[in-house]
């Protein structure tokens, strides 16, 4: 029989094999965390993904409607447990619209330089599992190595390496350590190299093009329809970021900073001029592009931390004051997305007057661009799937909050 | 004649010959299952296979009498080459019966039965 | 193009059906009638001044005050926010949905609302959370079943009178 | 009382051999039956080693026990639904088959036993004998050049026939060889059509949304 | 050593001593290689992934590690899993292990140092390598699990399919040297580095990388490493196995990268002929003693060693620094680049010696 599908080229069975259903479960090495992939397969052929999650449900929205605000920044740490940070601006810039508090300039610069130093991290995880999935081991060392430096400075800032609480509601909990600037810009200095590093082994590889390159291809349209951000959607060529087009509470973070889009336009990258250039093989929105979206996107978080440290060093000293934690929150309802390494991570705060929220909500990203795998994956080769889960770097927590 | 002291002989080779040649015939006879009725036709023609070496083999005569020589492990030659592509062509039926009938058990492809 | 001329857009096209709004809020917010949203939002999605190709976020609030202590200020019901964006104009929008807490006041049978999964296919998830976790009915959708808490669970976790099991599978809840 | 070492490994092998193959017969399991099949024919290699014919051991463990045998294994593989794996064949049958086999098989030992030729012991000191190289002799005999038969030719007693048979003779195996050739070829186009794999064309682009 | 025993034990019994304790030696030979292989892998991997290795283990340069894994794993609780053929799930690991080890019989480490000179040793070495495949496929088929089963049918066709280019290749030093003995091939390649097989024609120079892909991906190592390829697979054929038999695979897996190496180095590289003839130049050849014969051999060994060694640590170099084929394209590179680069090498190597009989 025949398998017609809508587009033109069909997929001839002629030979009667059943299916196999398979089980990519909660606990196997390439799915990123505790997610259960049900893959229906015909040989090496699949035919059908579905996702299964909810393994990872902890159930902060209910808890967010018990404590007052400033006690619920550690649940949001753990909701993307690899981009912590991110997560308590996004919070914390949500409760400060509803409170319309305006912060001074350093705590704003501060926040971005924390923020970028995030993104780093986080797209440093992104880059290492995608080498472990297509399986070389050596990537994920060196990101691993990088990342490591970050999260030594991170524990300087705030005294932990995963879940810092270090970004809160008024401000940041304290202001920086002496002697910090120097030690992360000393860590930018040595930090470019490596990036070469990476593209040498993973970028421009030709093994890791060619099984890359026109894998899980997402077209622009089918992209928006499923409510992808970030990088999945950059890497599908729309130019869309909220540090350039968010709300302006958002964008008033990063009122200064000179940045680009990192979204191929008409063919061409933004800065691409210092990179591997596009392999003939990889298609617009292929995994190999929302790959290299990340990468471009890490050298330009390190250009823009730079920006941030020197003008924190010529800000005025005060950097904010945290609220109090039983502050009486104003009546009424404030939604705000803030642009996190993974994509566009919303938080929605309603509030009848008491201390505690009425109801907190946390949009994922990663929820989102979940949902599209099952769009990408019909057709490809068992092998393809930890490739394309890969490039769409989710994180359980988020998606499972 | 016990054998451990003996050198060996034509005749012994040809025992193991028959047996695997009897093998086979009661496997292909007794089994119902396509690839079982193949594994069969392997074990006839390794039984075949025995004989031919044993004849023309330098070892297993004193000089005197004659013996088919090097023809023997030609044809043994032969015959391993096309019991490869036999059991290829064995092979595509078998699976195309287990398609057509979703079963390989041979007892059930009885469609010309009267 | 801000909320008011979008408002003004609406009631004039679809009148009746727009059944409220409120401009002063921090993020001002439309109030639609349940049985006219697909149309609002098929016409939200397509006309070409608006343009809201992006769905953020479906949310689902149940407003029950069950602290004796508080005061009343509203009638108990529940409340379906849909969050827009357009990335081609630019520009936001909310969408709010609101439904007594029971279908026609039988306890446990869930507020009916249709589905906009033709319309955004992230709808999909999204509204299949919402059923899970706050007990909102969506008419329409290809497979409405849990999302994030187990297939057996019973009850919906986020409503504000919602009790924990006792026990779970041989795990004991409270 | 020293014992032949060649006979010893030959009892051994065969030994192996035969229990191999009977319980190729017996086991109902199908995947069982390959591995002990693969056994068998493990054996089968061995005794051509011990025969003299290393060239042909090694050809039988390439291509037999290593191609042949993995290739069944496959067709194990593709069909052993769990049903299927083990089919009972009905006791009658069984009997049956047992009592055929065993008629031929006592035929055939009692050819073994009759002919005076075969019965006796094989050449006494072989295992201090120089083990002769089978693979070139093998190799120039396909091609057509029978280098182990050069002492015949030279024997004065031949008969006129004999002698221009040998010249007939003379080519060997080469005509045989072309057309073992020009048979796997079809061999194997028919066996790759009859069990044609699906084909797998490129995965189409992800489908517009459904405006 | 037979007739040492002979005098003061009974004649069979010093027959079969002799016989075991070669047997011995041999497995210990291919059991040494893998524990030597298991340390020299995770030093490579440490060194390329910019971090020590194991040293605490066993002095400074943690050279006891296999020990310690091999101890490990013979402490592990080997379990079977309840859907498994409980006879073929404990056969399948030995299979594999006695293909890779009987692989030593005829590999010569020198000139004449070897277990058993066969007259077609290459031809011997390649029907057996075949044979690991079964017990890989046994293994993939016992064990029960959808993933072991995959594991099982990638490996099996990825090494059936690549015996064809691997023979091909094999084909053309056996041609050039007229002889399959690995003995006779080695001593043909004697005196300066251009006597190498691999320096004779600029084909079989193509062989020889050709060879080296087949081999990598014959022996299921680096890019080619399918079936057990841990990110889609878990961990293939190997997903059930546990202790000790998970152990057994993984040293058939290094004995016969060894091997393949070894085979590597004599057919193409020259064996235990070094760069520079200084065996000659020392006096140390066959004609001037035994002691001097001896001598040599063992310089030759050093050399055979060096050069399969060599071989290994490309293999692990590679895997520690490539990602990983997909099963189409691991097929597509053997069938539709190896297989007809193959027969061109062999076409040009044949019109090449008919030219130039001696040798240019």
């Amino acid at each position: 029989m025949a398998l017609q599908r809508s587009g033109p080229e069909t997929v001839e069975f002629d030979v009667h094999t059943d299916e196999l259903l398979v089980n990519m479960g909660p606990q196997h090495p390439s799915t990123h965390g505790v997610l259960r992939v049900v893959v229906r397969a015909d040989g090496e052929v699949v035919s059908e993904v579905t996702p299964q999650i909810g393994y990872l449900h902890r159930c902060a929205e209910k808890i967010g409607e018990n404590v007052t605000p400033r006690q619920w920044i550690p649940y949001t740490d753990r909701m993307d447990y690899l981009a912590g940070m991110n997560m308590n601006l996004g919070w914390a810039l949500t409760v400060e619209k509803l409170l319309r508090m305006e912060l001074p300039e350093r705590a704003r610069h501060l926040r971005v330089l924390i923020a970028e130093l995030g993104r780093i991290a986080s797209h440093l995880v992104a880059a290492g599992t995608y080498g472990l999935d297509l399986g070389s081991f050596t990537p994920f060392m060196y990101c691993f190595r990088e990342r490591e430096r970050i999260l030594d400075l991170f524990e300087l800032v705030c005294g932990a390496r995963l879940t810092y609480s270090y970004i809160t509601i008024g401000g940041v909990t304290a202001d920086l350590p002496p002697g910090w600037l120097e030690e992360c810009e000393a860590f930018l200095d040595q930090f470019n190299p490596v990036i070469d590093e990476l593209h040498a082994m993973l970028t421009s590889n030709a093994i890791f093009i060619r099984r890359t390159a026109k894998i899980g291809v997402l077209a622009p349209e089918v992209a928006i329809d499923y409510g992808c951000t970030g990088p999945v959607l950059r890497g599908s060529g729309v130019s869309w970021d909220l540090r350039r087009d968010g709300e302006p509470c958002y964008t008033k973070m990063y009122e200064g900073y000179r940045f680009e889009v990192i979204a191929q336009v008409d063919g061409r990258y933004p800065q691409d001029q210092k990179y591997p250039p596009v392999p003939a093989a990889a298609v617009l929105g292929d995994s190999w592009h929302r790959f290299y979206v990340r990468m471009l996107e890490v050298v330009q978080s390190v250009g823009l931390v730079r920006q941030a440290i020197e003008r924190y060093r010529r800000s005025p000293p005060d950097c904010g004051e945290p609220i109090r934690i039983t502050q009486k929150l104003p009546k009424g309802e404030a939604y705000l997305e803030t642009e996190a390494p993974k994509g566009q991570m919303g938080f929605m705060v309603i509030s009848d007057g008491a201390a505690i929220p009425w109801r907190a909500r946390a949009r994922s990203s990663s929820f989102c661009n979940l949902s599209v795998i099952s769009e990408l994956c019909r057709g490809c080769l068992i092998a393809d799937v930890p490739s394309v889960l890969g490039s769409l770097d989710i994180v359980l927590g988020e998606i499972d909050r | 004649m016990f054998l451990l002291t003996e050198p060996v002989g034509l005749m012994h080779y040809l025992v193991v010959g028959a047996f695997l040649f009897v093998c086979g015939i009661v496997c292909m006879a007794a089994k119902r299952n396509a690839i079982g009725v193949l594994m069969g036709i392997e074990l006839v023609l390794n039984g075949a296979n025995l004989n031919f070496v044993a004849f023309g083999s330098w070892v297993l005569r004193d000089e005197g009498t004659a013996g088919i020589g090097l023809d023997g492990q030609l044809l043994a030659l032969f015959v391993i080459v096309l019991a490869a592509a036999e059991a290829a062509v064995a092979l595509a039926i078998a699976l195309n019966y287990y398609h057509t009938h979703s079963t390989v058990d041979v007892d059930q492809g009885d469609e010309l039965k009267g | 193009m801000d909320v008011s001329a979008i408002l003004q857009r609406l009631t004039e096209r679809f009148g009746p059906r727009i059944t409220g709004s409120n401009l002063e809020a921090i993020d001002p917010w439309i109030e639609v009638a349940p049985e006219g949203l697909p149309e609002v939002c098929r016409h939200l999605r397509d006309e070409p001044e608006l343009r809201f190709n992006l769905l953020n976020c479906i949310t689902g609030v149940d407003y029950l005050q069950v602290d004796p202590k508080r005061k009343l200020e509203f009638e108990p019901h529940v409340e379906v926010i849909y969050h827009l964006w357009s990335l081609v104009h630019k520009h936001r929008l909310v969408l709010k949905v609101r439904l007594p807490r029971w279908k026609d006041g039988i306890e446990g049978r869930l507020p009916e609302v249709p589905s906009v999964t033709g319309i955004w296919s992230t709808a999909n998830w999204h509204e299949r959370e919402v059923y899970d976790l706050s007990g909102i009915w969506f008419a329409g959708h290809p497979d409405l079943r849990r999302i994030l808490c187990p297939e057996d669970w019973v009850g919906h976790p986020l409503r504000k009178d919602y009790q924990m099991p006792v026990e779970y599978h041989g795990i004991r809840g409270r | 009382m020293d014992i032949n070492w060649h006979s010893f490994f030959f009892l051994l092998v065969a030994l192996l051999t035969c229990a191999f193959a009977l319980a190729v017969v017996i086991s109902s399991n199908i995947v069982r039956m390959a591995f002990y099949l693969v056994l068998s024919l493990g054996g089968v290699a061995g005794l051509f080693f011990l025969a003299g014919a290393d060239f042909l051991g090694g050809l039988q463990l390439l291509v037999y026990v290593g191609g042949t045998l993995v290739l069944l294994a496959f067709g194990v593989m593709l069909t052993a639904r769990a049903p299927l794996v083990s089919m009972k064949t009905a006791p009658g049958q069984w009997v049956l088959a047992a009592v055929v086999g065993g008629c031929l098989l006592a035929v055939l030992l009692q050819v073994a036993w009759s002919v005076g030729q075969w019965a006796g012991p094989g050449r006494p000191g072989v295992l201090e004998e120089e083990a002769k190289p089978t693979a070139a002799p093998l190799g120039l005999g396909l091609v057509g050049v029978r280098v182990d038969q050069l002492d015949v030719d030279r024997r004065a007693d031949l008969t006129e026939k004999e002698k221009k048979a040998r010249e007939a003779g003379m080519s060997g195996y080469l005509v045989a060889f072309e057309v073992i050739s020009v048979h796997l070829v079809v061999v194997l186009i028919g066996a790759a059509y009859l069990a044609r794999a699906k084909r797998r064309v490129d995965a189409p682009l992800a489908r517009p949304p459904q405006t | 050593m037979a007739e040492l025993l002979k005098s003061f034990v009974p004649v069979w019994l010093a027959y079969s001593t002799a016989a075991a304790v070669n047997a011995a030696l041999l497995v210990v030979l291919a059991l040494m290689v893998a524990a030597v292989c298991n340390w020299l892998e995770r030093k490579v991997a440490g060194r390329i992934q910019d971090r020590l290795g194991p040293t605490r283990v066993g002095g400074r340069f943690g050279w006891l590690q296999s020990v310690a894994d091999g101890l490990k794993l013979l402490a592990k609780e080997d379990l079977i899993p309840q859907g498994a053929d409980r006879l073929l799930f404990r056969a399948a690991p030995y299979v594999s292990f006695c293909a890779a080890c009987s692989l030593y019989l005829a590999l010569p480490l020198a000139d004449g140092w070897v277990a058993l000179q066969l007259n077609s040793a290459v031809f011997f070495i390649l029907a057996v390598a075949g044979l690991e495949v079964l017990g890989v496929i046994l293994a993939g088929y016992a064990s029960g699990s959808k993933w072991s089963l995959f594991g099982a049918m990638r490996e099996a066709a990825q090494v059936v399919s690549n015996e064809i280019p691997l023979a091909l290749c094999a084909l053309i030093p056996v041609m050039i040297a007229g002889s399959m003995d690995l003995v006779e091939i080695g001593n043909r390649q004697e005196g300066w580095l251009t006597n190498w097989l691999v320096f004779h024609d600029p084909f079989t120079f193509l062989t020889f990388f050709v060879y080296l892909t087949c081999a990598v991906a014959s022996v299921n190592r680096a890019p080619f490493d399918l079936a057990e390829a841990e990110s889609e697979l878990v961990a293939g054929f190997m997903t059930e196995y546990s202790g000790f038999r998970w152990g057994v695979f993984f040293m058939a897996e290094y004995a016969s990268m060894f091997v393949i190496s070894g085979l590597a180095a004599i057919l193409f590289l020259g064996g235990w002929n070094g760069p520079v003839p200084i065996a000659q130049w020392l006096g140390l050849t066959r004609d001037v003693g035994p002691l001097a014969a001896w001598l040599g051999n063992f310089l030759g060994m050093c050399n055979m060693l060096l050069k399969c060694s060599l071989g290994v640590l490309v293999m692990m170099w590679l895997r520690w620094t490539l990602p990983r084929l997909r099963i189409d394209q691991v097929m597509t590179v053997c069938l539709r680049y190896c297989i007809p680069l193959a027969a061109v090498a062999l076409l040009g190597a044949m019109w090449w010696t008919y030219m130039w009989p001696g040798g240019w």
